[in-house]
């Protein structure tokens, strides 16, 4: 998805994994435990996984070396949290997840390698992973041929519905067209400025986002694409000035993020007076941190999950995810859709009452999670997440206050009619 | 020796207005030369005086900034070095330069005019031809029974001459050396102005030197240079009596 | 693209084009300065050149960190004792480097690529063992944020006119040093004839770790200076190589004032064409430019004719 | 003077021929022998890089061309070969989701509604082998010509040829309607009808890949024991001499260059083969510099060194960062450090000078080696 963020692993704080399990409440609406005595491993598995009569092997696959790893760090540790609580709760079908983790390296055919093995020799259940687009399409063809289960967690271009494949973050019609009508109607905007790095998803997410608003019979006044890691922003800025748009609707990724930002506020365009509004998919908490809050106070992000929201299947997930992996730790809407993947296909397998992949496939369309962070998401037909979309803006303190969600479940349309 | 009727002959080489500067600097200024065939000419003059410069310009190393050299009815200026040699120049450097890795057979071998485009020196075959050519060589220049060793034990003096044959090799019609003598014992100086002599059977020689006992064994004729010009020039008795050579050797 | 503007806005953008291509010129000229000594002066080919800006920044967050938390009261001028120490810094690891390995390499250039690249990577490591592998941000003082309002488009960022005058004080402090000063006429004397040099007495030793220092260190303070503009990672400075790399060359090695019209013109050609197309296809066609360029005149636009 | 130097004939010295066949050995039975498919078809991953190492030992080791964008054409052997994979997944039943049937998905994703005229070649297969090979090298040759005929060398051809695989990088990401983009080129699934997914494709995919890797190991060392391999190495001592020899130097540069070019896109198009994709992750810096590693720890100088060290990095690397994931950076560098301080030439090097006088008495052979350093470095 978001690409090319330098830095590697973030050193995971060493507190013990047991805290997770303190954080009980959450499991408390999931019902009671089964019992692993009432589906005897020869009948829930009949296509020789890993499943033995209490335990069952999961793959955890994302980069903890090279430049994804600074993105990835979250997702792998809501992973973990969200098995360590299954696993409390009584495990899957009765028996413990055990994960075996792999290291994609920032490199997509290690990705491939790695997801091969995970399903060849391994046998894993089902594997959660992949963060970047690119990684995801080096091992779709692994997972469709080795017929496994990918629980892919990030926000990204749609394009994409596979059966093998369960997409936990927003695909980009629900990402981006809520957010535009509210930037439209609530603060009245009537052109937009479009800026991306130069890869599929910016590309893609913004001719969504244009066609959308040409649709609305608003303008773009401009629309460009600079390379990864690209660090000078001032021409650009200068044509935004030029061009005055009423919203910079703007796609940056990994340390050009940095740049962008610091360079707008050097250059007077100050977000918090939101003359031009800055609308973006691509900040998280997580990136945040390195912008720095003063410097990203008063631009919106539009994503399904924000670290602030106000409910109580947050407040425990938050504090969960605190306790187990420190305090200063935040959260972003990555982070939260990797946690809902181990939660999704437990109820997938229980609901099919196996672990046979296609079983799980099969049963999942239609899994509703009630206990998700974000409030409730359901799977749809083509594999994706039913979920709302909601629009935060940026604090000093590097979190975002949630201004607007959609009342309704925006439904997933990876294949968007008239956006193509 | 040979008379100066200059006017009329045919030349083997001659360079006339040659002129290189380097930002300003005029290291050849207006210079021109003339050499017959089968004559050795000597080129002598103080350091800096521009005689390496002539040789890197007649062998297309430098570029000139004027003038022209013409080579057997030739124009050399504009030619690329390798052309420059196909026409029939040959240039031995101030410090031999010889590859030290290979033997003095491969040496002399690698230097044999055949096979000197890309696929012709993949496919290049050390047949009789090659082999008789490089003992014909080696013989010449005192190295017949060193054929395997490997050059970079031979002594200065033995590279100096492997270097000269790798010219021969190429049988060149103008051999171009810088200081060929350099750092030879008395018999190997004296081995090699035999050497020169019995080359110019076939082909000129200019040589620069500063060993004024070895300019006067083998040189016809003198060109003395100072800053970039032609100072004097004429048999070794009339320059070594020229007042401004005099002068230029001697100071103020 | 005149048609749809007036003429008052059109001029404004052209003052502030110009402007923005006048701070890519004085990254480019800090970024190259410290590589053209070093590349240019000694032949050596640093490719861990962007650590040690790298280095610069880091020391700066740190600075930033302890400023903070110990002596608040410093805050506001804090950036210039960051970047006293960030030059400190890199100019003792260079040192350390040309101590430890680059003196063993002065007669293979290309060996240097290999084993500067090598250190590049563990220097990579060590920050993010260190730093963590997130983007860090700087806070900078107040006055050294936001612009100054001339018109009501023109907008003066105000750290682009710091970077623009500390690569002025930067590049005459070079100038002086290497040209006025005693020991600027040695590193040019050993640059010159190393052998004649040491027979006359001046420790080459000294001078080539001082001068590769005196490149490392200028480095570290674009390092320190670029957390202004942009992004401190482990592996940012592996983002600045390649265009530091072709400044220099574009320039003319062992030219300081063909490094400096060098990151001109292609600072100026890479910020106009920006603004007439696509970031990526700039960036494409102004490295093609120079690379053709290049081709044409390898010796690069600055260069003694010298005689061989 | 009949002594065996002056017989052309000798295309690899004794203990050259045994390297070769404990080379094919090592790779033809020994490894499918010891690893299941799955390590297999990684090997056959690190083989491919190989073939890069193996032209960087001709071009750079023998030449003295150091050029640090062999990714480049490894890359271009990649991208041609999958572009023919992905004409073949991209069957109108394939692709019936699309919008316009039949055409690579990330083109229809990137409104593209029919095939650019540049990719249409590539639905014969026999188009696709020759342009392999064809593109990279005349690419090579393009910017060898410019090059080497106005006498850029040494640092500035390193810089250049990096500056090059920038470029090359930001290209394909950013013309990704019709490259793929920075995901590169996916989910390829057969070759001529052949699904080249299975472990008894892989298997043979393998084979080929050694196969050819060894034919190149062979050309390359024809092309050592020539005249133009001597030539080669005398030029990068005494480039003046050759060229004051009569040779133009810069033909022989950019000859070596294109087929190194060559040999990094075999490699390339072997690498698709394999691994079932190309993406612009193997075009840029950090690959084409890492190339250049396994190329100097295997010995710039030796052809089997270039192959033993690419599969050993590789190797190395992927069990670093399977268990000390941190550690892979320092390794990696330091390795770079050490190759280039305490062993120049690489593996080859200490083991001609450490294990090979051992075996030697080991094996009681008194037999004298050839004098020749070069004859000699090639061959081991």
């Amino acid at each position: 998805m978001r690409d090319d963020v330098p830095g590697n692993t973030l050193s995971v704080s060493r507190r013990t994994l047991l805290a997770g399990i303190a954080s009980l409440p959450v499991l408390a609406m999931m019902g009671q435990p089964l019992l692993a005595s009432d589906y005897p491993t020869a009948t829930v598995n009949t296509t020789g996984l890993a499943v033995t009569d209490d335990t069952v092997k999961v793959g955890i696959l994302h980069s903890v070396t090279g430049t994804m790893a600074i993105s990835e760090t979250g997702s792998v540790q809501a992973e973990k949290l969200a098995i360590e609580q299954i696993n409390a709760a009584g495990g899957v079908l009765g028996r413990k997840i055990e994960f075996i983790q792999e290291d994609g390296a920032s490199d997509w055919p290690t990705f491939a390698e790695k997801a091969k093995k995970l399903l060849v020799q391994d046998k894993a259940a089902a594997v959660f992973g992949c963060w970047t687009s690119a990684s995801r399409k080096a091992v779709l063809p692994v997972f469709e041929q080795y017929n496994g289960m990918l629980y892919y967690p990030t926000f990204y271009e749609g394009l994409e519905e596979s059966p093998n494949v369960i997409y936990t973050g927003q695909e980009a019609t629900q990402q981006i067209l809520a957010g535009i009508d509210w930037v439209v109607k609530e603060k009245g905007a009537k052109s937009f400025y479009l800026l991306g790095s130069d890869y599929i998803w910016p590309r893609t997410s913004n001719k969504i986002a244009r066609k959308h608003i040409e649709k609305l019979g608003l303008e773009v006044v401009g629309e460009e694409y600079y390379p990864l890691g690209h660090t000078q922003f001032n021409s650009v800025i200068n044509k935004i000035k030029l061009r005055k748009p009423d919203v910079i609707y703007a796609i940056v990724v990994g340390g050009s993020n940095v740049a962008f930002y610091k360079q707008l506020k050097a250059a007077g365009i100050d977000l918090a007076k939101e003359k031009p509004l800055l609308l973006t998919i691509s900040v998280t908490e997580d990136e945040i941190l390195g912008i720095g809050g003063e410097n990203m106070a008063g631009a919106y992000a539009m994503m399904k999950y924000f670290q602030s929201l106000d409910n109580d299947n947050n407040k425990a997930f938050v504090e969960a995810f605190k306790k187990m992996w420190g305090d200063n730790i935040v959260i972003g809407d990555v982070t939260q859709a990797a946690y809902l993947g181990p939660w999704l296909w437990k109820a997938a397998v229980e609901k099919a009452g196996s672990f046979d992949i296609d079983k799980v496939k099969a049963a999942s369309p239609g899994i509703e999670l009630t206990t998700a962070p974000e409030g409730y998401v359901k799977i749809h037909d083509n594999h994706h997440l039913w979920s709302k979309a909601r629009v935060g803006r940026a604090k000093l303190d590097g979190q975002y206050e949630v201004v607007y969600e959609t009342s309704d479940l925006m439904e997933p349309d990876p294949f968007p009619e008239g956006y193509q | 020796m040979h008379v100066s009727d200059t006017e009329q002959k045919d030349f083997l080489l001659a360079v006339e207005g040659l002129t290189v500067s380097f930002d300003g600097f005029k290291a050849v200024n207006d210079l021109s030369l003339y050499v017959d065939e089968n004559e050795i000419r000597v080129i002598i003059g103080p350091n800096g005086a521009g005689k390496t410069t002539v040789l890197d310009l007649i062998c297309g190393r430098t570029r000139p900034t004027d003038g022209s050299i013409r080579f057997s009815g030739q124009e050399l200026t504009g030619m690329r070095e390798h052309e420059i040699v196909h026409a029939g120049v040959g240039r031995k450097f101030q410090n031999p330069s010889i590859y030290e890795d290979l033997t003095v057979f491969e040496n002399l071998e690698l230097s044999f005019p055949r096979g000197r485009n890309v696929f012709g020196a993949l496919f290049f075959r050390r047949d009789a031809e090659v082999r008789d050519r490089v003992e014909e060589v080696a013989e010449l220049i005192f190295l017949k029974d060193h054929l395997d060793t490997e050059a970079a034990i031979l002594s200065h003096g033995q590279k100096q001459w492997l270097e000269i044959g790798m010219l021969l090799i190429q049988s060149p019609k103008l051999l171009m050396l810088d200081e060929p003598v350099a750092g030879m014992s008395v018999g190997e100086r004296i081995k090699t102005a035999e050497l020169l002599n019995t080359i110019i059977r076939n082909q000129s020689v200019i040589v620069i030197e500063h060993d004024m006992k070895f300019v006067e064994d083998i040189a016809h004729r003198v060109t003395v240079l100072h800053q970039g010009k032609v100072l004097s020039e004429g048999s070794m008795e009339r320059v070594k009596h020229d007042p401004k050579v005099i002068e230029v050797y001697l100071g103020h | 693209m005149i048609g749809d503007y007036t003429f008052g806005e059109f001029t404004s953008i052209l003052a502030m084009q110009g402007f923005a291509g006048l701070i890519l010129f004085s990254v480019f000229v800090l970024m190259a300065l410290g590589l053209a000594i070093i590349f240019g002066q000694m032949g050596v080919i640093n490719m861990a050149h962007g650590e040690f800006m790298i280095l610069g920044a880091y020391v700066t967050y740190i600075c930033s960190h302890i400023v903070t938390e110990y002596v608040p009261g410093l805050f506001p001028v804090y950036f210039f004792i960051a970047m006293a120490l960030a030059f400190v810094a890199a100019f003792a690891l260079g040192v350390l480097v040309e101590w430890g390995m680059i003196r063993f390499l002065y007669r293979r250039p290309l060996d240097t690529l290999l084993a500067t690249w090598g250190l590049s990577l563990i220097l990579q490591q060590v920050y993010r063992s260190v730093f963590g592998a997130r983007e860090v941000g700087v806070t900078l003082p107040d006055w050294m944020m936001g612009s100054i309002a001339l018109t009501d488009m023109i907008e003066i960022p105000i750290n682009g006119l710091f970077v623009m005058a500390l690569t002025l004080i930067v590049s005459f402090a070079v100038y002086f040093i290497l040209f006025r000063s005693a020991w600027g006429k040695q590193v040019r004397a050993v640059l010159q004839n190393r052998v004649m040099a040491g027979a006359v007495g001046i420790n080459t030793k000294r001078v080539d770790a001082l001068t590769f220092g005196l490149g490392c260190g200028i480095a570290g303070i674009a390092g320190s200076a670029f957390t202004m503009i942009g992004s401190t990672g482990p592996t940012a400075g592996q983002l600045y190589i390649v265009d530091t790399f072709l400044v220099v060359v574009f320039g003319g090695a062992g030219s300081l004032i063909g490094t400096i019209a060098s990151a001109f013109t292609i600072s100026q050609a890479q910020s106009t064409m920006e603004f007439f197309m696509s970031g990526s296809m700039a960036k494409v066609l102004t490295l093609l430019t120079v690379v053709g360029i290049l081709m044409l005149r390898p010796q690069g636009l600055f260069t003694l004719n010298i005689r061989r | 003077m009949q002594s065996p130097m002056h017989s052309d004939s000798t295309f690899f010295s004794r203990q050259g021929w045994l390297s070769f066949v404990v080379l094919a050995a090592i790779l033809l039975l020994v490894l499918p022998a010891a690893f299941d498919i799955f390590r297999l078809n990684l090997i056959g991953k690190y083989l491919t890089y190989a073939f890069v190492a193996l032209g960087l030992v001709l071009c750079w080791g023998m030449g003295g061309i150091l050029s640090l964008g062999q990714g480049i054409f490894f890359g271009l052997g990649g991208y041609c070969m999958a572009m023919f994979l992905k004409l073949e997944a991209s069957t109108p039943e394939a692709t019936k989701i699309q919008s316009t049937p039949g055409i690579p998905d990330f083109m229809d994703w990137n409104q593209l509604t029919e095939l650019p005229v540049w990719w249409q070649p590539f639905h014969s297969f026999g188009f696709t082998l020759v342009a392999i090979i064809a593109v990279p090298a005349l690419f090579a040759f393009v910017i060898g010509a410019a090059m080497f005929k106005r006498r850029v060398g040494g640092v500035y051809f390193a810089i250049i040829t990096q500056a090059v695989a920038a470029i090359m990088t930001i290209l394909i990401i950013g013309q990704q309607g019709y490259t793929g983009g920075v995901n590169g080129i996916t989910d390829l699934r057969t070759l001529l009808g052949w699904d080249i997914r299975t472990d008894d494709a892989k298997l043979i995919l393998y084979f080929v890949c050694a196969a050819l890797l060894l034919g190149c190991v062979l050309l390359a060392q024809a092309i050592n024991i020539s005249k133009f391999g001597r030539l080669l190495v005398a030029m990068r001592d005494r480039e003046d001499r050759v060229r004051f020899s009569g040779y133009d130097v810069s033909n022989f540069k950019i000859f070596i260059f294109c087929l190194a070019a060559a040999f990094s896109a075999i490699g390339g198009a072997m690498f698709t083969l394999q691994v079932g994709f190309m993406s612009p992750s193997f075009v840029g810096i950090v690959p084409s510099i890492e190339m250049v590693i396994f190329c100097a720890v295997g010995g710039r100088l030796s052809l089997f060194g270039a192959v033993y060290g690419a599969l050993i990095v590789n190797a190395a690397k992927t069990s670093f960062s399977e268990s000390f994931p941190e550690l892979w950076l320092f390794a990696m560098g330091g390795l770079f450090i050490a190759v280039v301080m305490a062993f120049p030439n690489g593996l080859a090097g200490l083991y001609r000078e450490h294990a090979e006088p051992w075996l030697r008495r080991l094996l009681k052979r008194s037999v004298a080696r050839p004098a020749v350093a070069a004859a000699a470095n090639t061959a081991n």
